[in-house]
């Protein structure tokens, strides 16, 4: 079985700073793999090169298929959805526009419109704020948004950078419920960087460690638990 | 950035900062150098050509004043021009009407300048982006037709002719490179006092309003005397330059401050490197030479020829002259950084 | 009260010709939250493509869809070829691509058609309706044109997918690649239309102006200023601004002596700035929120 | 023996100019154009007493600061003998002074302006145009006479060259002044004048002075008809052209409008087989194909191109500045044949109003008609 | 970052006072028809760290903001060492001895981490345009004991290494470092701190909170603190405020609080 994605020896670059130093990393078709790191280690560049977003070198495949140098927008369109760090909310238009904009690509309306009415079930409080401004919306609600917008896409795949970044704790098991469910439902696989280590870990299959743009440590989630380390800085017990 | 031990901390902080002296020593040199370059030019060049770097020099001061407004505090005016007009007449009518010397005139230029300034910046505090573009495009469509309107004072579409002032102390050199001398002179003076200006509070004021208008508020700039100080301050330049504009052409009249003036100083601003001082000087160069470099290619369609250049320029220089020098200069430092 | 009814109605028809431009500035501004200094131009520009097309013999509805096609591709490639090496600059750095082009095009149309004016056709019918010396067909026609376009436009954005892509590519060109919006093909297209939309306005206020290079370059401000005060985001807003700012500046030339010909078009931008002093997003803009 | 000033020599002579061929007076740049095609001609028949003109002409986008600076490169740097067809009045009074001060001739500036004739003040400056008040005072005049009751509305452009016809009228007027029942005015930005033909038939004027260039010169014939109103419509020269003025207003509703013209025009019928006419023509076949034959300006630039040609085989081999400006000022009964019949060139010591004649016409739907004699009004007080 | 990390846990604060330093009073901040705050009234007691839990959209930022008088507010008072700051503009809330962070910064992106904690400390100096301009030896002197400060809070965060880079190229976490010496540059008596935690994993979180707590008890600071992080806000805080749907539902001792029906209904939810 091919791997869905698949890094190999990817550097990446902001301007002339090296920001990556060649990762490999790879996530199963339906598995669920978390990044880890300290801050500035790399994680978002990871996703961003991923996605195009950077310049990189190395190889980037996804289903088999290269798609290094791709446009960030075709790489969206193979059904690859990105939560960005930072959220991306579309300030100006309203939260029921970020969302439609998430299903811009798609073209079957009425599951478009099904989608919309499942998020707005995922977070209601969307919902009441449908018309609102989405750059007025609460930081824990843009975040909402984020996600929300990612799975307007039906994606196949999900890049998602700190999902549970500024929620309240019971949005954060409400979230990971949720992805947990779309990954089992609708089999979508993810690629999770998290801060809350100890959320991801229970969640994901495999994990990957990233210091200062490498990889130092990854294997799958279970013992990377026991690690020592790994419990020190990332668990907390 | 990962440095271990507090040893290696300081040793390579030692390395820093020697490194950081000698950039600063190259830096001073390359400046006096400058200077020295600037006095000792009129005695290379024809009168003409004298006439026009002076032309240079006075523009330059425009341009910085429109830096300070749009480049360090973010505020965009297409309307710039109307203080040059401002200060331009403030001295023509000095000179013709009251006899006053040319050089008594430029403190007063600039001071109506700057009050003017601050007025139209007490509105614009509320006016952004786009609708401040429209406010001071107006400012400068305007212009001309209230110097025709209050003829009594203007003298109207006839315009006020001034006297070339003579050299003074009996110096050895024509008018042109005294003239010269006296606009490089206010030129030094009115660039130092902007770069104490930017590197100090005010500055910090100015650039915090501009990257982040609620955040400055919350750190205790007052936006609403700030945004229209750096109007203010923009005006002052601008009316300084009017008046050596005055000196310098002998000649005012509306229709020498029409919209293009004012289009003219942002495409030099731009140009020259838009939140920088020293791009002022590639700016008002720029302004003077471009058009005449146009010319020289093509007689027929010389504006066609502007238009080329401009969007070539921008090609090449996104951040204008002194953000590719700033540029090339980071490269040189990171390469000296590297090979200690 | 003739008078007033006469700058009142007149005020209408040149309003119509601020509004037609200011409707191509708010396509631009859509797909960039910028103004297009060259709009004025590129419109100009359009028009004696369609007086080209037919002092050649062709009839004028043919050239007029075809002005209309050709500046729709021509704006494109203006977008994919000029301005995408700038796409990503300052904002500083695009404006004066803008006014790079609006000197090429003012010095290009000079040097092949020169500066003498040029009759334009009206697709109107000659006279006034009745006869009466207010209003004629051709002033009707090009309100009744603009009022079309404007409807086109809104219902673009209103109905059309794209038009929410072009927006949001204005705003986060970034987010909008991540959820798969073609960010290059929007812009181009922004440019497209724009330029359709300027061709329009070029051939309908022609045949009032006379057509020469700088037929448009004292639209350009009012056309802006029209654009401000309806709200740049809302064609209808650009209409609305565009009628108000014709009447407006005829009506303070009227009646306010001191002001008079010479300072109405001031005048007028006074006002509108007063207005955007209270109301900062123009008259039906909406209004946008910045929070920490 | 020749005697030489700076940029004279026994193979050349050089002149230079300046000519907005930028910015929004662009329209004028076609004078400078067609100087230098003329003067292309002039070298190619063998020159002026064997010399080659050597015509500088540099952009000055109208802009006072820019003419000054070009100027100072024109006489400093280029080092020409003197400067001819310096256009626009704003721009010739930036460098009044310079000129006359250098004692360079500033010769045949184009612009209708007063000012240039003032031997006494400025020996070195010289028009060569009919002035913009002499012209309106022959409205004034024939108005006072023919039109009863007269009440006046004027329309005039913003500008130097608005305001010295507007002048003109005033003081043709006398202590007539109170029969102007409105002025109103146009900025040449301004994209139409509809608002102020508005007002000015409003005023109920039965005389209508319409001072404005070609384009809104054609807007306001359209308007004026749109209105239906119809003044005894006096159109300034600058507009007159048929071609390029009158059939886009509409040619029926410019029929009636009077004016005074000095030189004959292209594209009026009268003059298709005019031998004066023929020569303009087969010169702009030849040497300026590109030129708009319609255009008024090309008609004169030729003939004060042919002006200073006479000018300058006048003074022979004497090429030096104080030469050219007394031969400059000693032409008798000139005839240039692209100039009216009638209308003669004279200069003298205390004269530096070269054309001062002119006469008034009316448009008849299809060509100026003349009527009355070649009048000039003294207008030098 | 490397901060000394004596004082974590809940040693009580040795500067501890009892005065009041932040009243607010029954507050209301409406949006068209949101009501954002709803009658919102506690008091920060001087020397405390008072922390503050909600829901998403509960109302917490919009307090803050009402604090530094971004928002207007609809109804209600807020006190400041006693006196009612709804008088004061913006800008002199700094000066008043009130600092923040912003939960989704709000650094100034050109400008370097250095010029960015000066500009913290622009309600703290004098100098005007004329004698910035023209150098006048008061403000030379003024402007070193700005830079002094600055260093000061530089080295205290670990900022050295990047204290002339501009701060729109550094990782998060060391842009909320920024924000904090920025806002510590002019001695607040108050500091508002909006969500510090957030992106932070585990480790960075623990150390952290020693260095809020030692910011505090060398600085006499009074801190109000937003936070999702639970583990922060019950080790730091001296008393908690819990907000939902911009009412108050709950204060008290951080243990108290944690254990609100009301409030494991409305945020914690039942897992944690
Ligand atoms: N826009 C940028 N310009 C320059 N350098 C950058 C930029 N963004 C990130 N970097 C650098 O790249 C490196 C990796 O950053 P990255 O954002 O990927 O870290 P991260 O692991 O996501 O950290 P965090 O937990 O803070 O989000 C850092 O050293 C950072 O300074
Ligand atoms: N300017 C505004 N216009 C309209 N609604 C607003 C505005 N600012 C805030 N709101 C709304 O008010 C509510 C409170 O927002 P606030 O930012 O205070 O929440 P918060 O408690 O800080 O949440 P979070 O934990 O997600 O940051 C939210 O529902 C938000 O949508
Ligand atoms: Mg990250
Ligand atoms: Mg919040």
């Amino acid at each position: 079985m091919v791997a869905m994605l698949e890094l190999k020896n990817v550097e990446a670059f902001y301007g002339p700073i090296r920001a990556l130093h060649g990762i490999s990393l790879s996530v199963e078709q339906g598995g669920i793999v978390t990044v880890l790191g300290a801050n500035g280690a790399g994680k978002t560049t990871t996703l961003r090169a991923i996605c195009g977003m950077i310049k990189t070198t190395g190889s980037i495949k996804f289903e088999g298929r290269e798609i290094f140098g791709k446009l960030t927008e075709s790489v969206a369109r193979l059904g690859i959805a990105h939560v960005p760090e930072g959220r991306g909310t579309f300030e100006k238009l309203t939260t029921e526009e970020n969302l439609r904009l998430g299903a811009f690509t798609r073209r079957d309306r009425n599951a478009v419109a099904e989608d919309m009415d499942r998020v707005y079930g995922y977070f209601p409080v969307l919902a009441e704020r449908r018309e609102q401004q989405a750059g007025t919306l609460s930081g824990g609600e843009q975040q909402m948004l984020a996600i929300g917008r990612a799975l307007m896409l039906r994606p196949r795949l999900m890049l998602l950078d700190e999902p549970s970044f500024g929620l309240a704790p019971m949005i954060v098991q409400e979230i990971f419920r949720i992805m947990r469910s779309i990954n089992e439902n609708d089999g979508v696989s993810m690629l999770l960087v998290e801060q809350n280590a100890a959320l991801a870990m229970d969640l994901a299959d495999q994990a990957f460690l990233l210091e200062t743009g490498e990889v130092v440590m990854s294997g799958d989630t279970k013992t990377m638990k026991e690690d020592e380390s790994i419990r020190t800085s990332y668990l907390g017990y | 950035m990962a440095v271990d031990t507090i040893e290696e901390k300081l040793a390579t902080r030692h390395a820093q900062s020697q490194l950081e002296a000698k950039l600063a020593f190259y830096k001073r040199i390359g400046l006096i150098g400058l200077i020295i370059f600037a006095v000792a030019l009129p005695f290379l060049v024809s009168d003409f050509r004298t006439f026009q770097f002076t032309r240079v020099l006075y523009i330059s001061i425009a341009v910085l004043g429109l830096n300070i407004l749009s480049g360090y505090n973010g505020q965009f005016s297409l309307g710039h021009g109307a203080f040059i007009a401002l200060g331009a007449y403030v001295a023509a009518i000095m000179m013709d009407r009251w006899g006053v010397p040319y050089y008594l005139t430029i403190i007063p230029a600039g001071l109506i300048g700057f009050i003017f300034g601050f007025l139209i910046g007490l509105p614009a505090r509320r006016l952004e982006g786009l609708y401040l573009a429209l406010a001071t495009f107006g400012l400068a469509l305007a212009t001309p037709q209230i110097l025709k309107k209050f003829e009594i004072i203007t003298m109207g579409v006839q315009g006020i002719v001034v006297d070339k002032p003579e050299v003074p102390f009996g110096l050895p050199i024509s008018q042109d490179q005294w003239l010269y001398f006296f606009t490089l002179m206010i030129l030094l003076v009115l660039f130092w006092a902007a770069r104490n200006l930017l590197r100090a509070r005010t500055g910090r004021a100015f650039v915090a309003i501009r990257d982040h208008h609620m955040a400055a508020e919350s750190m205790g700039v007052n936006a609403g005397f700030y945004k229209p100080l750096a109007f203010a301050i923009g005006g002052a330049y601008a009316g300084v330059a009017g008046a050596l504009a005055t000196i310098t052409i002998q000649f005012v009249a509306p229709d020498s401050f029409g919209v293009f003036l004012s289009i003219t100083l942002l495409v030099g601003s731009v140009i020259g490197g838009i939140a920088s001082i020293g791009g002022a000087i590639f700016g008002g160069i720029a302004i003077v030479f471009i058009p005449n470099v146009a010319e020289e290619i093509s007689k027929a369609a010389p504006w066609a020829i502007y238009g080329v250049i401009l969007i070539l320029f921008m090609y090449a220089m996104p951040s204008g002259i002194m953000g590719f020098i700033n540029m090339l200069w980071r490269g040189y430092v990171k390469r000296l950084l590297t090979r200690t | 009260m003739e008078i007033f009814l006469q700058q009142v109605l007149s005020g209408l028809a040149t309003g119509a010709i601020y509004a037609s431009l200011a409707l191509a500035l708010v396509m631009i501004y859509q797909t960039t939250e910028l103004i297009n200094f060259a709009q004025g131009e590129m419109a100009m520009f359009s028009t004696y493509i369609a007086w080209a097309l037919i002092n050649a013999g062709m009839p004028y509805w043919a050239a007029f869809f075809l002005t209309i096609g050709i500046s729709f591709v021509g704006g494109m490639a203006i977008e994919r070829i000029i301005i995408r090496p700038v796409e990503k600059a300052p904002v500083l750095a695009l404006v004066i691509v803008f006014i790079g082009l609006l000197v090429i095009f003012n010095s290009l149309a000079g040097w092949l058609w020169t500066y003498t004016i040029k009759e334009f056709p009206s697709p109107f019918p000659v006279g006034s309706p009745g006869g009466n010396t207010y209003i004629g067909f051709h002033q009707l026609g090009m309100i009744g044109v603009t009022l079309l376009v404007l409807l086109f436009l809104y219902l673009f954005f209103r109905f059309a997918p794209l038009g929410l892509a072009l927006r949001a590519v204005a705003q986060n060109p970034v987010s909008s690649r991540l959820v798969g919006v073609r960010v290059g093909w929007m812009l181009a297209l922004g440019w497209g239309l724009a330029a359709a939309v300027g061709a329009v306005a070029g051939m309908m206020v022609a045949p009032r102006l006379f057509l020469d290079p700088n037929m448009m370059g004292g639209v350009l401000l009012y056309a802006f200023a029209a654009a401000l005060l309806g709200g740049t985001t809302s064609p209808l807003g650009a209409v609305i601004g565009g009628f108000t700012l014709g009447v407006l500046e005829n009506l303070a030339g009227t009646y306010i002596p001191f002001i008079g010909t010479e300072l109405k078009l001031a005048f007028a931008l006074g006002i509108i700035i007063l207005v955007l002093l209270v109301r900062p997003q123009g008259l039906l803009g909406k209004k946008i929120v910045a929070r920490v | 023996a020749a005697e030489y000033g700076p940029g004279a020599s026994d193979s050349e002579i050089k002149i230079g100019n300046t000519n907005p061929y930028s910015g929004p007076a662009s329209a004028y740049g076609s004078i400078g154009t067609v100087i230098s095609k003329y003067f292309d001609k002039v070298n190619a028949e063998g020159g002026i007493n064997g010399r080659k003109i050597n015509f500088v002409t540099l952009d000055d986008s109208y802009s006072p600061p820019k003419t000054v600076e070009q100027v100072r490169k024109l006489v400093e740097q280029e080092k020409v003998l003197f400067l001819f067809q310096t256009l626009g009045t704003p721009p010739n009074s930036a460098i009044h002074k310079y000129m006359n001060a250098k004692k360079v001739p500033q010769l045949f500036v184009a612009t209708g302006a007063t000012k240039w004739g003032d031997p006494a003040n400025f020996p070195w400056t010289m028009g060569w145009q009919p002035n913009y008040q002499t012209e309106a005072a022959i409205y004034v005049k024939w108005m006072l006479d023919n039109v009863d009751n007269p009440k006046i509305a004027i329309l005039y452009q913003n500008d130097d060259y608005g305001k010295d016809y507007l002048q003109g009228i005033h003081d043709g007027l006398g202590s007539k002044a109170s029969l102007i029942v409105l002025e109103q005015s146009y900025e040449v930005t301004d994209p139409t004048v509809a608002s102020q033909m508005a007002n000015l038939k409003n005023s109920g004027a039965n005389v209508f002075f319409n001072i404005t260039t070609p384009k809104f010169a054609a807007q306001a014939i359209k308007i004026a008809n749109e209105l239906g109103w119809n003044p005894t419509h006096f159109l300034n020269n600058v507009s007159t052209s048929v071609g390029s003025v009158l059939t886009p207003a509409g040619l029926e509703a410019s029929t009636g409008l009077i004016s005074t013209l000095y030189t004959k025009d292209a594209t009026d019928p009268a003059w298709d087989n005019d031998p004066g006419m023929n020569e303009w023509r087969e010169f702009m076949a030849k040497y300026h194909p590109k030129g708009n034959v319609a255009n008024g300006f090309n008609i004169y630039g030729y003939a004060v191109a042919q002006t200073l040609e006479h000018v300058l085989r006048q003074a022979g081999d004497n090429l030096t500045r104080a030469n050219i400006m007394k031969e400059a000022a000693s032409i008798t009964d000139l005839r240039i044949k692209t100039l009216l019949p009638g209308i003669l060139i004279n200069t003298g010591p205390n004269d530096f109003r070269p054309i001062e004649g002119m006469q008034l016409r009316k448009f008849n739907g299809t060509t100026w008609e003349a009527f009355g004699p070649v009048v000039s009004v003294d207008t030098s007080s | 970052m490397a901060i000394a990390a004596e004082s974590i846990g809940g040693t009580p604060n040795p500067n501890k006072s009892f005065g009041t330093i932040l009243e607010v009073r029954d507050v209301v901040v409406k949006f068209g028809g949101i009501v954002a705050l709803d009658r919102v009234s506690f008091d920060v007691p001087e020397g405390l760290i008072v922390g503050m839990i909600g829901p998403n959209g509960a109302g917490k930022t919009t307090l803050f903001n009402c604090l530094s008088r971004l928002y207007e507010v609809d109804e209600g008072d807020i006190l400041f060492d006693g006196q009612s700051i709804l008088r004061n503009q913006k800008h002199q809330i700094s000066q008043l001895g009130i600092g923040r962070t912003f939960q989704n910064l709000a650094l100034f992106a050109s400008m370097s981490v250095l010029d960015n904690i000066l500009v913290g400390a622009h309600s703290g100096s004098r100098s005007d345009f004329f004698s910035d301009a023209v150098r006048l030896p008061w403000v030379l002197r003024e402007n070193r004991l700005s830079h002094a400060r600055a260093r000061d809070l530089i080295s205290t965060l670990d900022l050295e290494e990047v204290a002339h880079i501009p701060v729109a190229a550094l990782p998060f976490g060391t842009q909320k470092r920024v924000e904090l010496a920025r806002a510590l540059v002019s001695r607040p008596r108050l500091l508002l701190l909006d969500e510090p935690a957030s992106g932070l994993n585990h480790k960075e979180v623990d150390l952290f909170a020693s260095l809020i707590r030692t910011i505090r008890d060398q600085n006499n600071l009074s801190i109000l603190l937003v936070e999702h992080h639970m583990g922060l806000v019950m080790k730091v805080s001296d008393r908690v405020v819990a907000l939902d749907f911009g009412r108050k539902i709950a204060e008290g001792t951080p243990a108290e609080v944690q254990a609100n029906d009301s409030v494991i209904e409305a945020y914690l939810g039942t897992v944690n």
